[in-house]
């Protein structure tokens, strides 16, 4: 699998493939699965400073080839996370790509700070979009100059490279990409979840108790495309793609879009085994077309030369 | 904890829009006991994609039954599989029912929590233990399970509009105030409340949630604890000891 | 039928459920198919002021629960489309939304003063929002400042009641909704499609010729769904919702969410006979849940009181 | 232009993947003629909105036979149709071929276009006018329809690879070179194109495109004509005279 190695800033990975954050927890439940050492990394749920006790039930709700979730950064903050959950990955000998949330920057740089001083943590990865938290994150994601801020404070005080974790609600995301990148980061994951909402229909009211949620799975995998497509092109940046892969050819696209490496989020709800099956099935997918390194095909929706067309 | 297709070797309406599936799988089956859940896929997974939890109600070596209300469209998908192909199972997950070694249990189920129940009541005369059931409908074609259950013990059925047996709630049940060692009730959040706050007997509930992953690994189906703390009802429960969860 | 009788600014409707413009041309195709006496109205194709060729194909690609759509406006330009095409709404005798775009205030004015003049024209639709056409369209949409400048333009020149078409590709709606009421809007319609895109696994390039293309559909109704719950508690405007709309319970969650009426668009395509079958539809859930009128239903997912709660 | 459930009534591999599916109907199947298309749901149409064209293949007053590569996820779902069960099918649409009464006509397919040809060679024969066909196919594997073509007249068949038949594309074909009144040709654009440039017979071309409506109202499916202007293949094609559109 040697055509499968990926590294990126903080991330050695034997593969370019990880769960995405929220969708993993810290890795104990998927432990008693399969053997996390056959994934390329873990981005692991978010870490708040504080213990968080997250939103009111109900969290999740379906929509058509999506779904919602506003579970409201529940975690018992980034020092027991430190402590107590980082184990699994850390046996397993693969690098963790620690989610930061906060709803102040000072609150990003305590969480980073404790994350970034963790030995089983490879990078971290600043969630600025999650769109659950009435008082932070989405200001953030939407305005240029909050994301240089933000990824600038953090990076002023983080010793691993710090990946910005980019939000599809807005108007303009190859300017926010553009920016954290001159504000000192080293990657861009993207993209997190849309805002969305579903009501009962009898009732007329809001299924999740926070009322809106975000929304994740293959319905959002067009935006995401076009967004690391055109990011892409704008910046440096190595992007990890993710939002609605689900298949080994959802990888390929994301790949041919723009990324470097991709998360699979909500189809791990759907197939808990999905990872290390993609996993196999991508080196499969690249043996059988004779591509050397899965790193060829980055880009190449947009690169017009020295990548293999197949 | 497998993820294995069963075959639909047996299906039945067993009241309207209830329908009983009896599945053949070589993983699944052996590994069930009263209280854990199977998480089902609806369809071909692609327009829906989360998987839907449905208790166990019966199972051997081969063989696993569940019992479920065709409500939405999920449940629709899967009550229209035909005799002979597959459905695509994760489990069994979650906590079950702690077991009785003797004494008598009573066993308080509505609606599409009663399905749970049976499974146990198996598994507790099995052990010895004596059974008692009061099961709760909406109205008379609403009721199920009714016979089976009185094949182990004494059953009083409740309708909401009397149609059948007593009139009311499970609440309302004579069989609550007979003499029994501990409790046991599966269904509604708005059923099990009453029922954590007034018996005296100790005893178990089997909770509801909205699921994502069904392996406590996403956080969406977590209920506070009363002491403070909470738990996640995919893999900490469904089933939890009286007064241990705020309902 | 009478509790779908719908009276909106420029748009008396025996009931409140139209196509949506781009999904219905002008009608003729619909008009083999079943009486078009039985729609609200009918929202068409988009006119410019000249002829426009639209985008190479292919055009359209599908996704999970929806489709991308790259026409890039193709019309016979707005004095043909009154000269020649209004016709079989006109015969019909229902009022026509008339979608204008353009790629500068002037190219709207134009074209909005042209089909404001058509007497089968009850209202005019401001498309601000189609991500296709490279120099125009999105730009008015992301930016409040520009957004009102149309409206403004387009509301002095026409003679019909002005609704603005609001596009989801920004990050935040209702600062746009509230901009264009201040300029003179008299309803808007939401949403327009997400801009997305989808690749050919196997060459890696882009399906659509234009590369990206909007996004319709199931899908996106979430997303549709949460900015009409927003933008409908932020302005006074009537709002003609779309985006998913599919079945009965699609349009009681519009309504709940805060629509006064409703356009069908990508669903005509799988099943040409939606349009007919959910107003009948309507009128029964309705009837069945004795509630007096489908407006009693507007906005009741954020309503506290005096409206029917099932 | 009706909307109607069809019953699969027969299923056929004709060749690697590509299957040919009888299917009944009371208001389709009478309407069909050769040319004409059907606007196929693939699956329960959730998760895939937009129907597939398919070409007609044949049809009689209750039934219409249809022939299709299994080649992604829609046609995949379409194949997978049980005998029994129903598909739901829009059509026919399109303009289809117009009828020699009389001569010799030269039919040239190329993989799944040769399907559409089979039902205009039934119905040109039935005219009284004679019938040949060059087919042309990847290898040996995939061809179908020869033995039923040559019910109807001479056929020669082309292969990519020389697997068999003659070797190279349909344009390497002999019969080219034989003497005919009018050509009908159907395939892939890249075919089409150098036979509208170098045949000097009158004919037809038949063109593929992905499509929204199939009615002429999304305009997915335009294409330009050589004197400017263009036309929608769903309503004003998919068959067009020769020289008439730009390919
Ligand atoms: C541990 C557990 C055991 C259960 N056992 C049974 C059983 O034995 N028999 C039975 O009939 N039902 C049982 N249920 C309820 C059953 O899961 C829901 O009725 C079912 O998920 C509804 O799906 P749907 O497709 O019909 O509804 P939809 O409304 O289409 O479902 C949409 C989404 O909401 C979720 N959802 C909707 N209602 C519920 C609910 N009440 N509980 C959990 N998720 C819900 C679905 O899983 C799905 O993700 C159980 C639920 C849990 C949590
Ligand atoms: C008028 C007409 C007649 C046709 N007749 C036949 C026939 O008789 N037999 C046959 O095997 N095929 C025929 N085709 C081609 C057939 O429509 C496509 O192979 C089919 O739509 C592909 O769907 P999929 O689900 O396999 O592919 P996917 O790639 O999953 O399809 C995704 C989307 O792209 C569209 N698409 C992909 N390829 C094509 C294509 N080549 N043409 C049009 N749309 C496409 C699909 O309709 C769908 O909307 C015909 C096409 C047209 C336009
Ligand atoms: C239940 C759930 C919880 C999530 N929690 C987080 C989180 O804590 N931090 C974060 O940055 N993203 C979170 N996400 C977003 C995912 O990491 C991912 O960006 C998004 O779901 C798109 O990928 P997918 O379609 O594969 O799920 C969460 C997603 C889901 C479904
Ligand atoms: C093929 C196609 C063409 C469209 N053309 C237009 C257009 O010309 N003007 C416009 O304002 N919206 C256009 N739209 C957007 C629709 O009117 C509608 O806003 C959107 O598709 C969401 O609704 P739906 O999910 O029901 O399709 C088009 C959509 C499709 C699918
Ligand atoms: S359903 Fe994911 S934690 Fe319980
Ligand atoms: S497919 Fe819609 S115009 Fe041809």
């Amino acid at each position: 699998m040697s055509r499968l190695k990926t590294v990126l800033p903080g991330l050695d990975m034997k593969n370019p493939v990880m769960p995405a954050s929220g969708c993993f927890a810290f890795g104990a439940e998927f432990a008693d699965l399969y053997d996390l050492s056959l994934l390329g990394a873990a981005a692991v749920k978010a870490a708040t400073p504080e213990p968080r006790r997250g939103n009111p039930v109900p969290r999740v709700a379906e929509t058509d080839s999506g779904m919602l979730n506003a579970i409201g950064l529940q975690n018992p903050g980034a020092k027991a996370i430190k402590a107590d959950h980082l184990n699994h990955c850390g046996q397993a000998g693969i690098p963790v790509l620690a989610n930061i949330a906060g709803t102040s920057i000072d609150d990003y740089c305590e969480a980073a700070s404790v994350m970034a001083d963790a030995p089983e943590v490879g990078a971290l990865e600043l969630n600025i979009s999650c769109p659950n938290v009435k008082e932070g994150g989405i200001q953030f994601g939407n305005d240029p100059e909050l994301a240089a801020e933000v990824t600038r404070a953090v990076c002023n005080i983080s010793n691993k490279p710090v990946y910005v974790k980019l939000s599809p609600n807005t108007g303009d995301i190859s300017a926010i990409a553009k920016s954290v990148e001159k504000a000192g980061a080293s990657g861009l994951s993207m993209i997190n979840t849309l805002i969305g909402m579903r009501l009962d229909t009898e009732t007329g009211k809001p299924i999740l108790a926070n009322k809106t949620g975000g929304l994740s799975g293959p319905a959002v995998k067009p935006v995401a495309i076009r967004m690391i497509y055109e990011v892409s092109q704008q910046t440096d940046l190595p992007i990890i793609g993710m939002g609605g892969i689900s298949s080994v050819e959802d990888i390929i696209d994301f790949f041919s879009a723009g990324a470097s490496a991709v998360a699979v989020g909500t189809a791990n709800f759907q197939n808990p085994f999905i990872c290390p099956e993609l996993i196999e099935q991508l080196d499969e997918w690249l043996a059988r077309r004779q591509i050397a390194h899965v790193s060829d095909l980055t880009g190449r929706s947009w690169k017009s030369c020295g990548v293999p067309s197949l | 904890m497998i993820k294995e297709k069963l075959k639909l070797v047996e299906k039945e309406e067993v009241a309207k829009n209830v329908y009983k599936f009896t599945m053949e799988g070589s993983q699944i089956p052996s590994q069930c006991t009263p209280g854990r859940f199977l998480h089902v896929q609806a369809g071909d997974g692609r327009a829906m994609l989360l998987r839907r939890p449905i208790s166990i109600s019966a199972a051997d070596e081969r063989t696993v039954v569940i019992i479920f209300r065709a409500s939405g469209a999920g449940t629709e998908a899967i009550a229209s599989v035909r005799i002979g192909d597959t459905i695509d199972v994760f489990g069994p997950l979650g906590q079950g029912f702690p077991m009785l070694e003797d004494g008598t249990a009573l066993l308080i189920g509505g609606g599409v929590g009663v399905p749970p129940l049976y499974f146990l009541a198996e598994e507790l005369v099995k052990n010895g233990v004596s059974v008692k059931a009061v099961i709760g409908f909406r109205s008379a074609e609403d009721v199920f399970l009714e016979k089976e259950l009185r094949h182990l013990g004494e059953v009083e059925v409740t309708t909401e509009n009397g149609s059948y047996g007593t009139k009311g709630y499970v609440t309302d049940a004579a069989l609550l105030k007979s003499a029994f060692t501990t409790f046991y009730a599966c269904g509604p959040k708005a059923m099990l409340r009453p029922l954590q706050d007034t018996m005296d007997a100790p005893g178990y509930v089997s909770l509801e949630e909205r699921m994502g992953c069904g392996i406590g690994a996403c956080f969406a189906c977590v209920c506070d604890k009363k002491e403070g703390g909470y738990v996640k009802i995919c893999s900490d429960g469904p089933v939890f000891e009286k007064g241990v969860v705020q309902l």
